[in-house]
């Protein structure tokens, strides 16, 4: 399956790019699935997503919880707790 | 119900006139956040950004009687005293439209994709999520 | 902190900005009343109608922080859709400033020595003061 | 003792009269009592202070209970509920 992830602001800086297209393993079919996927990089992956880093998500442009599904063509997006108003 | 992300600057007044034509409208509500001392640059999630804003106006317009609203938050470069963002609620008596504004602002700062970056003497840093902003959306529960 | 009585219209954005230009002033909320359908006049009790709004205004500024504010309200004739009232506080913190803003408009609808007159077609009558608002401003207590 | 007696809105409309000095008797020393000391002029008086009216009371534009004391030179306001804002 195929999705489309991106990265926003401090996220965005560390890991280096803004987006990527990513081809997934068959197991990989959760937000923390990916999540964990990702950290498994290794170097800035791995601090970047470490369990303790507050991460959010959104798929399809929605904000979701680490058990949402993704399915094939998705927008998944990591980025750290908002900060606007 | 005016949702708009735009590095322009905005006026209240404008825009609060422009929602209070309804000869039912009583009150209006509204809300403008500043920069304070420092000098910031606005990133945002285009796209996901004004679903997630209108995803709010639609939440307050379902617990209280909401006439009209108006959201503007800008991004892009913003200096000291700047308005970053405005909220307007109209409706027939003042109790709706000040809980819809400040629903709207607190679940703004919680779940609308915007980050601020300061840039100061020493360097850019990335404004950190503050916990007094989650317990200030989750009243609203 | 202002406090003017006027006949005039006023424009909320002009006197926002008016009262946001400390740099470590990062909300101001605001609030306007407007006539609805009905034309009116709007009669006060000069001299009285500046102390106790100035009061309002002080007893605010002792609960919360206030680092500046606007109140405006005008008399005499008004038509559908007039701006009547406006209530802008700029504050550090946005939780201040609605606190403030709604708080004052609770107690000037109980405290500050205004009377409404409706013009219909039948003729003039004086609105009859409304439980509610004095429901509203016991929050407070 | 003498004061100032001031009336807005419906109650100036119902007594007929803005304002008027007034040479008040020693035994009328509260607002309470000054209201009391009008209703008994009977006719429009009498109905608009009225024990069941809302009338609210301002001393030196103060508003004031009705246990409130005057004293020579006070102005001393009367007026419905205000209905401002």
């Amino acid at each position: 399956m195929k999705v489309t992830v991106l990265f926003f602001a401090s996220l965005r800086e560390q890991v280096g790019r803004p987006r990527e297209e990513l081809e997934l393993p068959a197991n990989v079919a959760t937000v923390g699935a990916l999540r964990d996927h990702l950290r498994a990089r290794g170097g800035a992956w791995d601090s970047v997503f470490a369990p303790n880093k507050p991460v959010r998500a959104a798929v399809n442009q929605d904000m979701v919880q680490p058990a949402a599904a993704i399915k094939n063509g998705d927008e998944v997006a990591f980025f750290p707790p908002v900060t606007g108003g | 119900m005016k949702v708009a992300i735009q590095r322009e600057d905005f006026d209240l007044g404008a825009e609060t006139r422009a929602i209070s034509k309804n000869p039912k409208i009583g009150a209006v509500a509204s809300f403008v956040g500043l920069v304070r001392d420092v000098r910031m640059s606005l990133e945002h999630y285009p796209g996901m950004t004004e679903s997630a804003l209108r995803k709010i106006v639609d939440e307050a317009a379902s617990r209280w009687q909401v006439m009209d609203c108006t959201v503007i938050h800008r991004y892009g470069d913003l200096e000291p005293n700047d308005q970053i963002v405005m909220v307007a609620v109209a409706s027939a008596h003042r109790g709706d439209a000040f809980q819809a504004c400040e629903f709207i602002m607190d679940y703004l700062k919680t779940q609308a994709p915007f980050w601020k970056k300061e840039h100061r003497a020493g360097g850019a840093t990335w404004v950190e999520a503050r916990a007094s902003d989650d317990e200030a959306a989750d009243r609203w529960k």
